[in-house]
């Protein structure tokens, strides 16, 4: 039986499950498409709700990672085999055989060109929040310029069945209201709004975090899904809505719009569940064996999930889903003999 | 405003739109607003670009004004539509292409709807037969009267008498650009270039030399909106609908409007006359108006048409302004020839 | 006996004399000013006063509050004695003085100086049983005296000991008065002593006088002495006027207003003046009050707040609109000011125009059945704990009680808090909206269950005929006549009692009478006349939720002191205000009853 | 000018561009935990006054921040200061006095 074990994706949730093998003395291989380790973290700044630096907390994902092998820019090409042993092919036309493989895919980032009515692309002024880390990172973005008004768009690409995605990514709500009290850190004398459908602060200090947008950097909130963006003839942007609150159309002029870009399926998504013939859900993420008892594995023996491969999830969330995942895996090959 | 992310935008919407063998149809209302429109289309097609555009005087009303007043269902609806197929069907024709943009619109919703519910469309085909004993096939391709025009803009241009330059500064005219709503909102895919940033009238200006400009209220309708034109009660929304576009526009200076639809150059134009005289206010250059044109009669003008003969005589804001920028000669006194 | 000096006159007099004239004119002035500020109707109650009956009560109280200042005693008995030895002892030298000048010296009587240096101008042989006599009553008055201004020298630096946590802060005026008047006395017993030899003295003022003749034979050293002593005098008198010291003429006019039965209508002028004056700045009234159990909301007690009136100053409205108006501080005042009623007015003055307007009132009608006897109105605040109605229909029910809710579907409010809040105007459009509804229910008691609603529908409705009652009033009476009958319970309660029900309405007994029949009453640390606010007071206007929370905090403490099972209150407002901080349960009056019923 | 039977009707767009926020700024220096409002409602659902009146804490807070004082104010006519708002607000907002200062600050007797 041997102990080798494949993770797709070299996010939080792939970095994570491979140093849990390591401590339980698997071989874990990584096997990540892009050019570098880390997913969507390595474009975060900080992360909420305590604004815990991102970089930082990547290196310690990384850290253990050294003496596991890592192949990046590659992808599996096909998958043989079932029930405890595969042997797999990349597309560096290497071939594993391991015992088990998680799939850590995550997810991808909504692509804001894709709501037009935004302007994204369009219109100079309109960026999304990863950009907006970006500038917090490199604090230089020439589409930021000392902006005084400045506008947050919430559920961009999430809770939106236009653009084919129903879901709810939430991240964002608390996100938009962290970068707006970093952005108003930055440009104290500016006025934020945030365009929000509903504030979701499910999560431990979400509210706090809210309470002290209102009371401590003042941001304005309206209730209201933003409808359609465009440049008056000095390239400010006209933003309008409905303030659903006092059931009255609203009209703003605004230096700058952030987008809060969702999180949705990867398009490769399909064609790895034919791979390890698996099931995606209407919603294009995987399908778990079971939505509460079983939702670290996969419905074919031997295929385990980690991460926002199996839909939205916080940072916290997905790393202790990772712990969890080579946890159920362990016992799992425990019984294989 | 970064325009490769329109035209990024754009290449996502192209349509196909056949170059020859079109069967006709005219729209109700732009025969009393501006006659002249359709006159100039067709021999446009024909006689300068020699090409096949059939109509019968058998085509009717597609029906759209009475169904979006309100006053007929949308199976009497779309068992009008069918007769037009029909027409088209016996004529030997497969490519349709209607004048009017509610038609247009109508059209495309009625495809649309077969589509998905088939057994609607066995109902309308029996009723057809029962009411006409006649029959009909779909058409193949179904194009509003201005994608034909963008198809042809370049043969056009190499045609062109005039360009759309100012010819006092030398800088390309400010056009500002007008949709109709129903071209493109209800189905993105069905115009060119979508319902955000539609390309089919800007592909023309770009042509002819003029420069798009962009404006906050760009997608916002003209006002005609049927019911809120036709009661009278309603009427002061219209108004206020079109009154908004203008003072969106008029910071960005436009020397002219060109649009793709028959409301709209008509409230465009005759609303700029009632708020001048209910508000005292005008949206031109030294207190007048600013010119509204059919996409046609811009074509017209391009072609070198006389202005009087493309029946911008009825317009009720003066279009003298823009010609003499365009540098187009005309005869002060042929403007009231009968 | 003779006078030393024939023309009964030396310069040394001149300070005091002209102190004495300045204060007497000042004194003059400031009550006609008081007088003219009152109207007719007041004017007329002042004359009403000076029939011997009165004016005998208003003597006994002038007695007992100025000189033998009986409330501090209650306070602090060495606080009350510092009181009024220094002001029983001195007004015995002056009355004394005065007498000595009627029977020696007639032909100086009413010459201002002369009872004060007596002893410089007049020789007397104390050999005379009379004449001893005298010196030793005075000796002996000039000994309170001395023994008060030591304590009080004392207390400036642990007041503690005389049983206050924090003293008032002095200003450039007190401090002249204060230390000119802790010196007036010694300066004149060292003066009587250096003439006691000429001028006679007694026990005091003798054996001084030898001690000094010991190593002072000069008799040039007289002199500067007694001017010493007319200089403290002097300064004394001057400085009042702006000082904390003028309470002590002025309570006398205010004690005089107050038994003509006048209360202050305006926050600054008229009766309030003679109130500002008499404040002592004593300072009682901050440990009193509730807010101060945060340091940095001392500013905010009474005794600044007069201050600030006192001087005029716009901030005063900020002070009272921050006043619980929880009364205490007027029930520890020594001097009896209604500092809760200048804060009212005040806001009154500030607010009183209403700026909105109560025509929809006018559409409101009597809606139920024609009402049986007992009418309940459970007021804004009740609503929000309806177990306090539930628990008193229950027991209303087992005590075969016909009842109609009248606000069972949302209330008028009944006016105090718009009241408090200094819309007086306002206030007025509701009661007598309230006042229609309840005529128009013809009941004949109208029983509530807050005690903010009782205080008002008491004092401000006059409901003729119809008998307003509180529920733990009303509850007590159905169980001392007999109709609803408890089973005791092992539980132990302490109750709190609400500002405006105790302080308010002046009810302790009876809830606690009525508790004691359903389990043991244990008494808290603070209670009846003492209570201290729940801190959800409406009389607060700008008071923050923190601020609040401080308050409930303390109030707890307080009432938790004898760990009781159980706190029971007898109004909803307290009880919402509890119950978030309350580590034991907090019930209203009305529910623990109706657990403890009895169903014949 | 010219009647034609109809005219331009007035447009109930919010427009935060021209929203003068002077009298909001003095207000919020009298209340300043008037921005930690949530929208919830819970002042609306319990006021007293709503039994009779169109009061609407709530509505009142938000209007007055998209610059809609006149309507804000019509909506706390009546009040009678009752104080069961206060009580009630998860935000631990000084409801009564705010309304109290709304009416100090925005009308003038």
């Amino acid at each position: 039986m041997s102990k080798d074990v494949l993770v797709i994706g070299g996010g939080p949730a792939g970095l994570e499950a491979a140093n849990q093998l390591k401590i339980l003395g698997y071989k874990a291989y990584i096997v990540e498409k892009s050019e570098k380790l880390g997913g969507h973290l390595a474009k975060w700044d900080r992360l909420f709700p305590e604004s815990i630096s991102a970089s930082e907390t990547l290196d310690k994902l990384l850290k253990p990672i050294n003496d596991i092998s890592v192949f990046l820019n590659s992808e599996i090409v096909s998958v043989n085999g079932t029930d405890g042993s595969f042997s797999v092919l990349l597309s560096n036309n290497i071939t594993l055989s391991v015992s088990s493989i998680i799939v850590a895919t995550g997810f991808s980032l909504f692509h804001a060109e894709k709501k037009e009515e935004y302007g994204y692309g369009i219109y100079d002024r309109v960026i999304t929040s990863v950009d907006l880390e970006n500038y917090f990172k490199k604090h230089s973005d020439n589409r930021i310029i000392n902006p005084k008004k400045i506008g947050f768009v919430h559920c961009v690409g999430s809770r939106d069945e236009k653009v084919c995605n129903r879901q709810c990514s939430k991240v964002c709500c608390v996100t938009a209201i962290k970068q707006a009290c970093e952005v108003k850190e930055i440009f104290p004398q500016s006025e934020v709004y945030c365009f929000y459908m509903d504030l979701r602060m499910y999560g431990r200090y979400y509210e706090d975090l809210y309470l002290e947008a209102q009371s401590k950097y003042g941001i304005r909130f309206i209730r209201g899904r933003v409808s359609e963006v465009s440049e008056d003839e000095n390239g400010k942007l006209v933003v309008k809505a409905e303030d659903t609150l006092s059931s009255k159309p609203l009209k703003v002029t605004l230096d700058l719009l952030v987008l809060m870009v969702g999180m949705v399926k990867n398009d490769d998504n399909e064609s790895i569940s034919n791979l390890l013939n698996i099931r995606v859900g209407e919603d294009g993420f995987f399908k778990t064996a079971n939505p509460i008892l079983r939702s670290t594995e996969g419905d074919s023996q031997g295929i385990f999930f980690a991460g926002a491969s199996t839909g939205p999830k916080t940072l916290p969330e997905t790393i202790n889903e990772a712990k969890a995942t080579v946890l159920s895996m362990h016992n799992y090959l425990s019984k294989q003999v | 405003m970064i325009v490769n992310g329109k035209q990024k935008i754009w290449s996502e919407y192209q349509k196909e739109i056949p170059d020859d063998h079109y069967f006709y149809v005219r729209s109700c209302i732009r025969q009393n607003f501006f006659p002249a429109s359709e006159k100039t289309f067709l021999d446009i097609v024909r006689n300068k670009l020699n090409l096949d555009f059939f109509e019968t005087e058998h085509h009717t009303t597609c029906g759209g004004i009475a169904y979006h007043s309100d006053t007929i269902p949308q199976e009497t609806l779309m068992t009008i539509v069918a007769r037009q197929f029909a027409l088209m069907t016996e004529s030997g024709y497969k490519n349709y292409v209607a004048s009017c943009i509610t038609s247009f619109g109508i059209y495309t919703e009625t495809l649309e709807t077969w589509q998905h519910f088939p057994e609607f469309e066995e109902k309308i085909r029996e009723n057809l037969w029962k009411a006409t004993k006649r029959e009909f096939n779909k058409p193949e391709y179904l194009a509003h009267a201005s994608d034909v025009i963008y198809k042809l803009r370049d043969k056009i241009a190499a045609r062109a008498k005039h360009r759309l330059i100012n010819k006092f500064t030398g800088e390309p005219l400010r056009v500002v650009e007008h949709i109709g709503c129903h071209y493109s909102k209800m189905f993105p895919s069905k115009g060119v270039g979508g319902a955000e940033y539609p390309y089919v009238l800007t592909g023309m200006i770009e042509a002819w030399g003029g420069e798009i400009i962009d404006y906050p209220e760009r997608r916002h309708c003209c006002g005609f909106g049927f019911r809120q034109y036709l009661v009278q009660a309603n009427r002061g929304y219209s108004l206020s609908n079109t009154h908004k576009k203008f003072e969106s526009m008029q910071p960005f200076k436009p020397d002219m409007i060109i649009t793709n639809c028959p409301g709209c150059p008509y409230f465009l134009d005759r609303w700029q006359y009632v708020i001048a005289e209910m508000e005292g206010k005008t949206y031109g250059e030294n207190s007048q108006g600013i010119p509204v044109f059919t996409y046609e009669e811009v074509a017209g003008l391009v072609l070198g048409y006389d202005p009087w003969d493309l029946g911008l005589q009825v317009h009720q804001t003066d279009v003298e302004p823009l010609l003499d920028k365009m540098g187009i000669e005309y005869n002060k006194a042929d403007k009231y020839k009968i | 006996m003779k006078e030393r000096l024939i023309f009964g006159y030396d310069p040394f007099v001149l300070p005091f004399t002209l102190g004495m004239v300045f204060i007497i004119l000042y004194l003059l002035v400031g009550t006609v000013r008081i007088i003219l500020a009152l109207d007719d109707s007041e004017r007329k109650l002042i004359l009403k006063s000076f029939f011997p009956l009165k004016l005998f009560k208003s003597i006994k109280d002038i007695i007992l509050d100025c000189l033998i200042h009986v409330k501090i005693f209650k306070k602090n008995p060495l606080l009350g004695y510092m009181h009024s030895s220094i002001a029983f002892g001195w007004f015995m030298l002056i009355f004394i003085g005065h007498i000595e000048v009627m029977i020696y010296t007639p032909q100086r009587t009413g010459v201002l100086y002369y009872p004060v240096f007596f002893r410089y101008f007049v020789m007397e042989t104390h050999e005379t049983l009379r004449g001893s006599f005298f010196f030793f009553l005075m000796d002996l008055s000039l000994l309170l005296v001395l023994t008060g201004i030591g304590l009080a020298i004392f207390k400036r630096f642990r007041s503690k000991a005389l049983g206050m946590r924090r003293t008032t802060k002095l200003r450039l005026g007190d401090k002249i008065a204060l230390y000119s008047l802790w010196a007036i006395f010694p300066l004149r017993l060292l003066a009587e002593s250096f003439t006691a030899n000429i001028s006679g003295g007694s026990f005091l003022t003798i054996s001084i006088n030898h001690l000094l003749n010991a190593f002072v034979t000069n008799p040039d050293y007289i002199l500067p002495v007694w001017w010493a002593y007319s200089i403290a005098l002097g300064l004394f008198l001057f400085a009042l006027p702006f000082s904390r010291y003028m309470h002590i003429p002025t309570e006398i006019l205010l004690i005089l207003l107050r038994n003509a039965g006048i209360k202050s209508s305006m926050s600054r002028n008229g009766y309030a003046e003679s109130e500002i004056y008499s404040c002592s700045r004593c300072g009682i009234c901050i440990d009193d009050c509730p807010m101060t159990v945060q340091k940095r909301n001392i500013k905010f007690s009474s005794v600044y707040f007069i201050r600030l009136l006192r001087r005029r100053f716009d901030e005063s409205i900020n002070t009272a609109d921050k006043c619980l108006m929880c009364n205490k501080c007027v029930e520890v005042c020594p001097v009896g000011i209604d500092s809760t009623r200048l804060k009212l007015l005040k806001r009154q003055e500030e607010y009183g125009k209403s700026r909105t307007n109560y025509d929809y009132l006018s559409t409101i009608e009597y809606s139920k059945k024609r009402a049986d006897n007992v009418l309940y109105y459970a007021g804004c605040m009740t609503h929000l704990s309806p177990a306090i109605y539930k628990s008193l229909f229950k027991i209303l029910e087992s005590a075969k009680i016909d009842y109609t809710f009248l606000d069972s579907d949302g209330s008028i409010c009944c006016g105090r808090p718009l009241m408090l809040s200094g819309n007086l105007e306002g206030a007025k459009n509701l009661i007598k909206k309230n006042r229609e509804l309840i005529k128009a229910s013809g009941c004949d008691t109208l029983l509530l269950s807050c005690p903010i609603c009782y205080k008002i529908f008491n004092e401000e409705y006059k409901l003729k005929g119809i008998k307003v009652v509180h529920h733990s009033v009303y509850i007590n009476d159905l169980v001392k006549s007999g109709k609803i009958s408890l089973k005791k319970s092992s539980d132990s309660y302490v109750f709190h009692d609400p500002c405006e029900l105790g302080r308010g309405s002046n009810i302790y007994d009876e809830p606690r009478e009525l508790l004691s029949n359903s389990g043991v009453v244990k008494e808290a640390s603070k209670e009846r006349r003492e209570s201290i606010c729940c801190g959800g007071s409406l009389g607060s206007l700008t008071l923050s939720y923190n601020d609040r929370e401080q308050i409930t905090k303390a109030s707890l403490k307080a009432l938790l002191e004898n760990d009781p099972d159980k706190v029971v209150t007898a109004c909803p407002l307290c009880l919402k205000s509890f119950s978030p901080y309350n580590s034991k349960p907090t019930i209203d009056i009305a529910q623990i009853i109706s657990e403890q019923l009895i169903n014949s | 000018m010219v009647d034609f039977g109809y005219s331009l009707s007035p447009s109930s767009r919010i427009n935060l561009d021209n929203f003068d926020q002077g009298r909001l700024t003095i207000l919020s220096k009298i209340e300043p935990d008037l921005i930690k409002c949530i929208a919830c409602g819970s002042c609306a659902a319990s006021c007293s006054a709503a039994n009779f009146t169109k009061i609407n804490l709530r509505k009142v807070i938000l209007l007055l921040h998209r610059g809609l004082d006149n309507e804000a104010v019509s909506l706390i006519e009546g009040c009678m200061l009752c104080g069961k708002c206060t009580l009630v607000c998860p935000r631990g907002i000084n409801t009564r006095n705010l309304i109290r200062s709304i009416l100090k600050t925005y009308k003038e007797v």
